[in-house]
């Protein structure tokens, strides 16, 4: 039984999906939430990666590439705002983060 | 081939396993921790395929520089965990059931490769091209057909760089700094002043 | 094509990158940003929109960037858009004792990112396009950092907009991955012949993170949220130019990659269209805060844009792109009435803060009227106009009952426009107001004179600009 | 002058002292709206008898004159015209002639109210809609004329206008008479589809062709003829107070007793059966709606002349006299005697005005008092109009000696009705019973008149004292009504004045009417129904090749000649008995309240019927459209109740916005799931 | 005279800039601004009248052609383009013709914000002018909505106690028939290629297609009327509406309706219209009946004379659709005779109500008493609208009927019987208000009419004996472009 493209996607699928899930099932801490989204990058990576060697173009890893620059701007950006909003608060709990709604 | 296929499974499992942990453990630096786990095991599955730069690209970018800055604010928060407790249950079966749902839709779709189809490219992950390494050949691209892109991802940083500074800098009263634009525009007229001090009265503001 | 003409296609970001560190500069040795350093960036992205007219047509960077009529179109109306943004925010947020030189330069580098995503013509550009101007918006939510609302807002957005921007990495690795190439006019060919399921699996992706940034249902759940904490010059910022440059990149991946799968894609954007419409209307009836309604107002807004790109053809693009340049105007506008409006020293935020404003506040009154009007679309406010357009294609393609469905959502969403009338004209007066700033009462009564009449002038040259815009994205 | 000069003259005249005395009224002063009305009327009156004169000896040509297009759509073409012939000649003279007699008789009347010049201008306003009614020459002139007078009779009826009951009379007068004009106007407008046109000029020669058509109304074919006849008439019956819309009349006596003599007794209720006559050439052809007008015609006047029998205000007496006498007409016009029609409509205005006048002059010699219980003895004090009155009765009743062609102006046309009838009756079971009924409504009719007379003018004084004891229990007290008196020097006293004759501008009205009463009849006997009358009425009234029932009247066996009289001497015989040799016997019998006299007291009950039946239906089916229909059920469905589940779905869909991330998150997820598997199903396909 | 449409249609916004231009003589809300603003008010609407009256003068009648033909290429396909013909002329005259007098009798009774209501007052007639000019369908559209919003304000801003709920109701219901209409009428540019209504006057729609662009504009256009069982928003604006609102409402936006079934509904989707014809026939009658009945009930006079319009307009679909010179013509000078009578009934009410703030019938009664020339000017209109011939009532109803006799006779038969109940809600209002002795005291000190009442009520009195007596005068009018219609539908329909 050969490894496959079809074997990297799924774990990329799953690990996707453990993503997502991570962001709407957690209650607890919204840093958990960022780290999700680390997920769900990671996930993506693994795709372009697997699709950039089967296709043979390197295309893939480039963006790969971006995705992981942009993922740690984005890690940066995210964990300034969740510090300005733990000085406003106190706090980093999820249920915090609902003043607004309606 | 079985080498191969040990090497994944075992890499894949840790992979999912350690993510489904980021998300399910109470601490979260223990969630951190997993995370840097689950990214050193992806970059090993990056290595299986061949894609030795960006194996070094994540465990360099990730785990040296994002992990740590998260385990860094996890710490700095000084977040209260025992508080952090109740939850999670309320919507597990709906929402689980909603990502299996949306997984296994990935999953059918990933494996409509298998049928062909779609992904028309070669079945036999890439060799080396032309002879050169993987990251010659990352670069030789990199900088010539995506140099557009490339600066404008250091234009994302930028921003980034920007945005944590606008958002978390703070000028503490107490403390002075160096404002250069003062310095600069120090001259001689408002650096000093010559008063007449009248005998008795002293430097009265 | 050789480096130096790449280059000069790409005229306005290289302007626009290199103003921005330049006044990043200048700012750091200022420190403290003033008329000059807002007008300086003003300029920067007026010459930008020059050289977006001006500048050469064709496609650089291997396909990465793409100027035409179409981006350049995109790229006038949000650098304008940007440039209305600077002077609304800067001395609000000077009188608010937040004094941010960075300010004006992440206007002008979210501005930077929204034009790539109107000149991408690849899914890299377009990811690092909208990741460029997401990562700008994120901050700027969160820029009154002091104000707990708009903290919040800033982590909303930014933790749904990382998952959103997840979904559109996911798509669009998927369509890497099938369809071979990020290119879109590669990926247009193999979609040419009707296109496989991970194609169209990642497409659906794709669709659905750009939903997000153009807030449509059932992506549209930050919106209120965000409205109502960010800042009120920052909202008239983010109603506008993101909506604006995510619609035409909307509309240049679905024409452009996708072309091929247009009855496919069509029926998608269908549903989100008419959910949004729904969704607008329905819940801003329960409103009190301004900005709140607004946002609805805005959901239910992009679904009529997303019905006339939904027509899948030249008209239908064309439609879309006079749609958002006119409800562009509505919302920035409005936003500014508000951001010209206090008592005592407190923001009139809630639909009982605006009571009597007519006697009042007779301009801001009768401007904030006019804009309710025009998002009501009625007959000769621009947004009737854009309505019109809109739903003229939707009908021409076929769209007709989702045109009436739609159309019947806009009279339920008229209701909470009258009622924001009602209390300014009809209810006696709350309290004295403050003197509104002059820079946000003349932003807004010029937008306001825009609506009606001006824009029974200018729909003669904007009607012509978008249709030669929307040729460029050669559909039919 | 042209006779076409005289006829615009004579026809814009009394709207010139209408217009006059309406507007200008209390500018100029009650004495010159007076006069002016009253001249004018007079110089109407004098020119209508020239018209007249010149058409019956004068060989006058019919002629017709257009004045201004009225309504001009596609065939639909209408004008304002004088039509003049035979016909309306007739009612020119009758027309004018009781109207200027009333102005006159009103300076008297009227001399103590205070807005004479209102009443004055209402008088000539009527007399114009009159006169605009009988000369027009096609259908909407007629149906103008014929609302006219409805309005102006509104507006006398409600003359006092602070009445209660006035008011409610004049509306249930306009009202009814409605409902004959709904009849009316689909009438006409089905002659216009039929004919193409409205004009009678280009009807009346056509109608031959439709008289075996058939024509779609209603979901179903009739015959063309009998259909548009039907509904013309129905249009009749409401002006005419036929029976079954006969119920505005009666209650019309709430206006001053001038405009009862005027209005409700000579002219417009005729209209009626001028409209009839008019159209004989339609109804020659309709022998359906013919039997339909002989059967309403005989009803009515039975009918009426019963509910006459018990009733004790003396205008409600003559006003149901009126109602009888309207359908002695009206089943001569169903036999084809359109000529003994309009003959006894000719001799009815004197009488009739006359008894009208006559009991005004009662009535303003008695301080406004109707209650015939409350009179009697009056024939000392009032000598004059007691004179006046029997001769009034006596032409009502018919009096005259057929052998030697010798009576009231009553007896000739009255009698002519009942052998026509009885002529028509040898082939027709219907025209027989109007005959039948004409014999017995004669007997009845003689009865209530006389009673009428020897209650009012015979037998013990029973004003001047408290009499209200009486009858104070009587059930239907409120029929009986009292005219307001303007000026309130003796309101409520006058049963303390002695009853006084009126003033000689009341007198000599009722002298002349008095000469009609006696002479009318004999006069133009010959001209009206008799062997003169082709060459009179020139075409005027048509009648079929097959139609000879005058002919046959002539040539009826004795029998039928003395029965009107016997019957009519059998009721003059019972009333005197009942009313004067056993005086007291009538008030007992009514104070029995037996159900045969409740029954009739009560006339027969139709108002208690039609207030049940219709007047409550609408009112509550008005309540059930608004309150039901207009605000629960289509506001309620409608515009509130989409509001309100609106708005829900507004606060539920708010309530969804629940502030949290993660179920913002999930919200997304569900989309994107969604759309997945939407575009799974869908496209994978 | 090309051009004069324009002038007449914006003669008004002159006028709204010279009020507006008085903040420069006099502040805002002060007395002498209120005087001139309503002097200039009043100078423009006479201006715009007198115009109107010159273009009257020059239509040619000989023909139903457009007339006064104004076109210019607009954006989009647009064209800017203007006209009149027979049928619309005479509501252009209308306009212009009851707006001095809605300005006048706004004299004294409105009290606060005098010049906004006199800017409302001249957008509505601007814009309601330009409904009956445009030959564009978009450019109809644009003046046919737009006159939501004065007169949005006009209720919401002068009206009653309950003005916000009669206002949102007046504009939500108006707008969601108009949207629907909108769907139809961009269907019609995008299968036409031309919004120009003279050419898809001529434009022949496939039958299928009929039924959905009729049934959307029946749609705005029954809400206009308005038709049962979409009418319940009449009563509540007339009811809130200021007295010079109720009188522009029932006189001319009411006509809106009538007018756009005969220059769409009838013409373009000829086939449609005679396949819906049953549907129109029994919502008219059955509004006529109906209605009748309710304002036989109404406790308040405005809201009696409201349900009364909807009978009246019930005349006139019946009219329209009956297809036929009667019964278009008819419904016509109904519409237009409407606008005389129900105006001047409205102004009738404002009478009263200006002298004692209620309009309870119950309040008032004896009003002759004190004011005899307000009874007979009462009475007049009154009988007016119990359609008496001689008053311009008769006419129309008469026709209407003739009309709707050839297409359905039971039509005409329930139709005649409005006939009868108009009779019975009308004069029992008047005897109820006017007749009778004068018992409540608060009415012992009450004016008859003043001489600017009676100068408003001159040229209504006029016009409906006028055109009750020589209704030839509208029908001479009218008679080519009708003629033409009924043609064309004849034709199109087989009929």
């Amino acid at each position: 039984m050969t490894i496959g493209l079809s074997h990297y996607l799924a774990v990329a699928a799953i690990l996707f999906t453990i993503g997502v899930f991570g962001i709407f099932v957690n209650r607890k801490n919204i840093i958990v939430i960022l780290m999700s989204i680390e997920l769900i990058l990671l996930a993506v990576n693994i795709n372009l990666v697997a699709f950039s060697v089967y296709l043979h173009d390197v295309v893939g890893q480039i963006f790969a590439m971006f995705v992981l620059t942009v993922a740690a701007a984005e890690a940066a950006v995210g964990l300034a705002i969740l510090v300005t909003f733990f000085r406003n608060r106190g706090g980093i709990a999820v249920d915090d983060a609902a003043v607004m709604k309606g | 081939m079985a080498l191969q296929a040990i090497a994944f499974y075992l890499l894949a499992i840790v992979t999912i396993g350690s993510g489904l942990a980021v998300v399910s453990v109470r601490n979260p630096v223990h969630s951190v921790l997993f995370l840097i786990l689950t990214f050193f095991s992806a970059a090993g599955l990056f290595l299986l395929l061949g894609a030795e730069f960006l194996a070094m690209l994540l465990v360099v970018v990730y785990v040296g520089a994002v992990a740590v800055l998260f385990l860094f604010v996890v710490m700095m928060l000084d977040v209260d965990f025992g508080a952090l407790k109740q939850g999670f249950a309320r919507y597990m079966p709906l929402g689980g059931l909603v990502a299996g749902i949306l997984a296994a839709e990935m999953i059918v779709v990933a494996t409509a490769v298998a049928t062909g189809g779609a992904a028309s490219g070669p079945r036999e992950p890439m060799a080396a091209l032309d002879g050169l390494s993987n990251t010659e050949t990352i670069g030789r691209v990199l900088y010539t057909d995506y140099v557009y892109f490339f600066q404008a991802a250091g234009l994302v940083l930028l921003v980034a760089m920007i945005g944590a500074i606008v958002l978390t800098l703070r000028h503490k009263p107490g403390v002075r700094r160096q404002v250069i634009a003062d310095q600069v525009a120090r001259n001689a007229q408002n650096g000093m002043r010559s008063v007449q001090i009248k005998p008795g009265e002293g430097m009265g503001e | 094509m050789n480096f130096s003409a790449d280059l000069s296609l790409a005229l306005p970001e290289v302007i626009l990158a290199a103003g921005a560190l330049a006044l990043l500069v200048w700012g750091a040795f200022q420190s403290r940003a003033n008329a000059v350093f807002s007008l300086a960036a003003v300029a920067l992205l007026v010459a930008a929109g020059a050289a977006a007219v001006l500048g050469p047509m064709g496609r650089g960077f291997s396909g990465g960037l793409i100027a035409d009529q179409a981006s350049a179109f995109a790229k006038v109306a949000i650098y304008a858009a940007s440039a209305i943004a600077i002077p609304l925010g800067q001395p609000w947020f000077q009188r608010r004792g937040v004094n941010n030189f960075e300010f004006p330069v992440l206007i002008i580098l979210a501005a930077l990112g929204m034009g790539m995503m109107a000149s991408a013509g690849d899914l890299i550009s377009l990811y690092i396009g909208v990741e460029l101007h997401s990562l700008a918006l994120y901050v700027l939510a969160a820029i009154h950092r002091d104000n707990a609302k708009a903290s919040e807002a800033g982590l909303k957005y930014f933790v749904l907009g990382a998952l959103s921007s997840g979904l559109l990495l996911y798509g669009a690795s998927l369509i890497y991955g099938f369809a071979g190439s990020t290119h879109f006019d590669i990926i247009a060919q193999s979609v040419e012949g009707g296109a496989g399921v991970g194609v169209l699996f990642g497409l659906v992706f794709l669709i659905c993170g750009l939903a997000f940034k153009i807030s449509a249902a059932p992506f549209h759940m930050w919106t209120p949220d965000v409205y109502e904490g960010a800042p009120t010059p920052v909202v008239a910022f983010f109603g506008a130019a993101p909506k604006m440059a995510a619609m035409v990149l909307f509309a240049r991946v679905l024409a452009e990659g996708f072309g091929g799968a247009a009855d496919q894609w069509r029926q998608i954007l269908v549903i989100i269209a008419l959910a949004s419409v729904a969704v607008g209307a329905f819940a801003g009836l329960a409103q009190s805060n301004l900005k709140r309604l607004w946002a609805y107002s805005s959901i239910a807004n992009i679904g009529y844009a997303v019905l006339g790109l939904a027509s899948g053809d030249a008209a239908g693009i064309q439609a879309m792109l006079v749609f958002m340049v006119l409800y562009m105007v509505d919302v920035t506008g409005f936003f500014a009435c508000l951001a010209a409006l206090s008592r005592d020293g407190r923001p009139m935020e809630t639909i009982s803060d605006m009571a009597g404003l007519f006697k009042e506040r007779p301009g801001i009154a009768l401007a904030m009227s006019a804009f309710s009007l025009s998002a009501l679309g009625l007959p000769p406010f621009s947004g009737f106009w854009a309505k019109f357009y809109v739903f003229k294609a939707a009908i021409g393609a076929g769209l007709g009952v989702a045109a009436v469905v739609a159309l019947v959502g806009s009279v339920v969403a008229a209701f909470y426009y009258l009622r924001l009338i009602k209390v300014m004209w009809f209810d006696p007066a709350a309290g004295a107001t403050d003197t509104p700033p002059l820079e946000a009462k003349a932003i807004a009564i010029a937008l306001a004179l825009f609506t009606f009449p001006v824009v029974l002038v200018a729909l003669t040259f904007i009607d012509p600009l978008a249709a030669a815009a929307a040729a460029a994205f050669g559909l039919a | 002058m042209t006779p076409q000069s005289l006829a615009i003259i004579l026809v814009f005249a009394p709207l010139l002292g209408a217009l006059i005395a309406g507007l200008f009224g209390r500018r100029i002063g009650d004495f010159a709206s007076q006069a002016v009305t009253t001249g004018l009327l007079l110089l109407a009156c004098v020119l209508s008898w020239t018209l007249f004169i010149q058409w019956t000896w004068g060989g006058l040509e019919a002629f017709t004159l257009t004045l201004l297009p009225f309504i001009n759509v596609g065939d639909f073409q209408s004008a304002w015209s004088i039509r003049i012939d035979g016909l309306s000649a007739v009612m020119l003279i009758v027309v004018t002639s009781v109207s200027a007699l009333v102005h006159v008789y009103s300076w008297g009347y009227m001399a103590e109210d205070d807005s004479r010049p209102r009443f004055f201008a209402y008088l000539s306003l009527f007399t114009f809609a009159m006169l605009a009614l009988v000369t027009a020459a096609d259908f909407m002139q007629l149906f103008f004329g014929w609302e006219g007078v409805g309005l102006a009779s509104y507006l006398l009826i409600g003359f006092w206008f602070k009445k209660p009951t006035a008011n409610a009379a004049s509306i249930k007068a306009f009202v009814v008479n409605r409902v004959g004009d709904f009849g009316f106007a689909l009438g006409i407008i089905t002659v216009f589809w039929m004919f193409g046109t409205i004009e009678f000029a280009e009807i009346f020669p056509r109608v031959e062709e439709f008289a075996a058509v058939g024509w779609p109304f209603a979901g179903q074919t009739w015959h063309a003829m009998d259909l548009a006849c039907a509904l013309l008439f129905v249009g009749a019956m409401g002006k005419s107070a036929q029976f079954f819309l006969h119920t505005w009349l009666p209650d019309a006596m709430e206006g001053p007793t001038p405009v009862s003599a005027l209005i409700h007794a000579a002219t417009m209720v005729t209209a009626g059966v001028y409209m009839v006559c008019l159209l004989s050439p339609m109804f020659e052809y309709a022998p359906v709606t013919k039997q339909i007008v002989t059967l309403v015609g005989a009803v009515t006047a039975l009918f009426a002349a019963t509910v006459g029998l018990a009733q004790n205000d003396i205008k409600r007496v003559i006003a149901y006299s009126t109602c009888s006498q309207l359908g002695y007409m009206f089943f001569a016009a169903g036999v084809g005697a359109y000529q003994a029609a309009m003959f006894h409509l000719f001799t009815h205005a004197f009488f009739k005005a006359l008894l009208f006048l006559g009991a005004g002059s009662v009535i303003h010699g008695m301080h406004h008092e109707q209650d015939m219980r409350k009179m009697g003895a009056l024939w000392k004090l009032l000598p004059v109009t007691y004179a006046v009155m029997v001769i009034g009765t006596l032409a009502i009743t018919g009096f005259g000696i057929p052998d030697l062609h010798l009576g009231f102006a009553g007896f000739y046309s009255k009698d002519t009705i009942i052998e026509a009838a009885y002529a028509a009756g040898e082939e027709n079971g219907i025209a027989y019973f109007a005959f039948v009924v004409g014999i017995l409504a004669a007997a009845l009719t003689a009865y209530y008149s006389w009673r009428l007379a020897f209650m009012t003018f015979h037998g013990h004084a029973k004003w001047g004292h408290e009499t209200h004891d009486d009858h104070a229990n009587a059930p239907a007290q409120h029929v009986t009504h009292d005219e307001p008196l303007p000026d309130a020097h003796d309101q409520g006293h006058h049963h303390g004045h002695t009853p006084h004759e009126g003033p000689l501008v009341m007198v000599v009205p009722l002298l002349l009417l008095a000469v009609g009463a006696v002479a009318a009849g004999f006069a133009f006997v010959e001209h009206f129904v008799g062997d003169q009358r082709a060459e009179f009425w020139r075409g005027a009234i048509f009648t079929a090749p097959t139609n000879h029932v005058l002919e046959h009247a002539h040539h009826v066996p004795q029998w039928v000649l003395y029965a009107p009289l016997v019957a009519s001497m059998l009721g003059l015989a019972t009333a005197f008995y009942i009313y004067v040799l056993r005086e007291g016997l009538g008030a007992r019998m009514a104070a029995k309240e037996g159900p045969v006299w409740s029954f009739l007291y009560n006339k027969w009950f139709f108002d208690e019927l039609y207030n049940a039946t219709f007047v409550r239906a609408a009112r509550g089916l008005g309540d059930l459209f608004w309150k039901v229909g207009d605000q629960k059920i289509i506001d309620g469905v409608g515009p509130n109740g989409v509001a309100a589940v609106s708005a829900a779905v507004g606060r539920r869909t708010g309530k969804l916005q629940t502030g949290f991330v993660y179920h913002y998150a999930f919200v997304m997820l569900l989309g994107v799931a969604g759309l997945l598997s939407f575009a799974l199903f869908a496209w994978a396909a | 005279m090309t051009g004069i449409l324009s002038l007449i249609t914006y003669a008004p916004v002159a006028g709204i800039a010279a009020i507006l231009a008085l903040r420069f003589i006099a502040p805002a809300g002060s007395a002498k601004s209120a005087d001139l603003a309503k002097w200039i008010a009043l100078v423009t609407t006479l201006a715009t009248l007198a115009l109107s009256l010159v273009m009257l003068g020059q239509f040619d009648r000989g023909t139903a052609d457009f007339q006064f033909v104004e076109d210019f290429a607009w954006f989009g396909g647009l064209h800017y383009r203007m006209g009149v013909d027979g049928i619309s002329v005479l509501f252009v005259v209308l306009t212009a013709f009851l707006m001095p007098l809605c300005i006048a009798a706004s004299w004294r009774s409105i009290e606060h914000r005098i010049e906004e209501y006199l800017i409302a007052f001249l957008a509505l007639e601007t814009l309601v002018i330009g409904v009956f000019c445009a030959l564009d369908l978009i450019l109809f559209y644009v003046f046919f909505e737009f006159g939501l919003a004065p007169m949005f304000l006009i209720i919401g801003v002068w009206g009653g106690k309950n003005r916000v709920y009669a206002a949102f109701k007046f504009f939500l219901y108006t707008l969601l028939g108009s949207v629907l209409m909108l769907a139809a009428v961009l269907g019609m540019i995008g299968i036409t290629g031309t919004s120009s209504i003279p050419e898809l006057m001529t434009y022949d729609f496939g039958q299928e297609i009929q039924i959905w662009l009729w049934l959307a504009f029946f749609a705005s256009f029954a809400v206009k009327m308005p038709m049962w069982p979409v009418h319940t928003w009449l009563p509540d604006a007339h009811v809130e509406a200021p007295t010079a609102g109720s009188v522009i409402l029932a006189g001319v936006l009411l006509k809106m309706g009538g007018y756009g079934f005969m220059r769409f509904s009838l013409p373009m989707f000829p086939d449609a219209s005679a396949y819906f014809t049953p549907l129109v026939f029994a919502l008219s009658v059955i509004a006529i009946v109906y209605t009748s009945l309710v304002a036989f009930r109404q406790t308040d006079i405005k809201k009696l004379i409201a349900y009364s319009s909807v009978a009246h307009m019930g005349f006139v679909t019946l009219g329209i659709f009956s297809g036929n010179a009667q019964g278009e013509q008819g419904a016509i000078f109904q519409m237009v005779s409407h606008g005389l009578i129900s105006g001047a009934l409205f102004l009738c009410v404002g009478v009263v109500y200006d002298r004692m703030h209620t309009r309870e019938i119950a309040f008032y009664g004896g009003l002759v008493n004190r004011m005899p020339w307000y009874a007979a000017i009462f009475l007049l209109f009154t009988m007016g609208n119990v359609g008496l011939p001689g008053t311009s009532g008769f006419v129309g109803e008469i026709l209407t009927m003739t009309g709707a006799y050839q297409a359905s006779t039971w039509a005409a038969i329930v139709a005649a019987t409005g006939v009868i109940l108009s009779a019975v809600y009308a004069l029992s209002l008047y005897r109820r208000v006017v007749f009778g002795e004068l018992t409540n005291p608060a009415l012992a000190e009450i004016k008859d009419l003043n001489w600017r009442e009676v100068a408003i009520f001159a040229p209504l009195i006029l016009g409906t004996l006028y055109l009750g007596i020589y209704p030839a005068a509208v029908f001479d009018i009218t008679q080519a472009s009708v003629d033409n219609l009924v043609a064309v539908y004849r034709a199109a329909t087989g009929g």
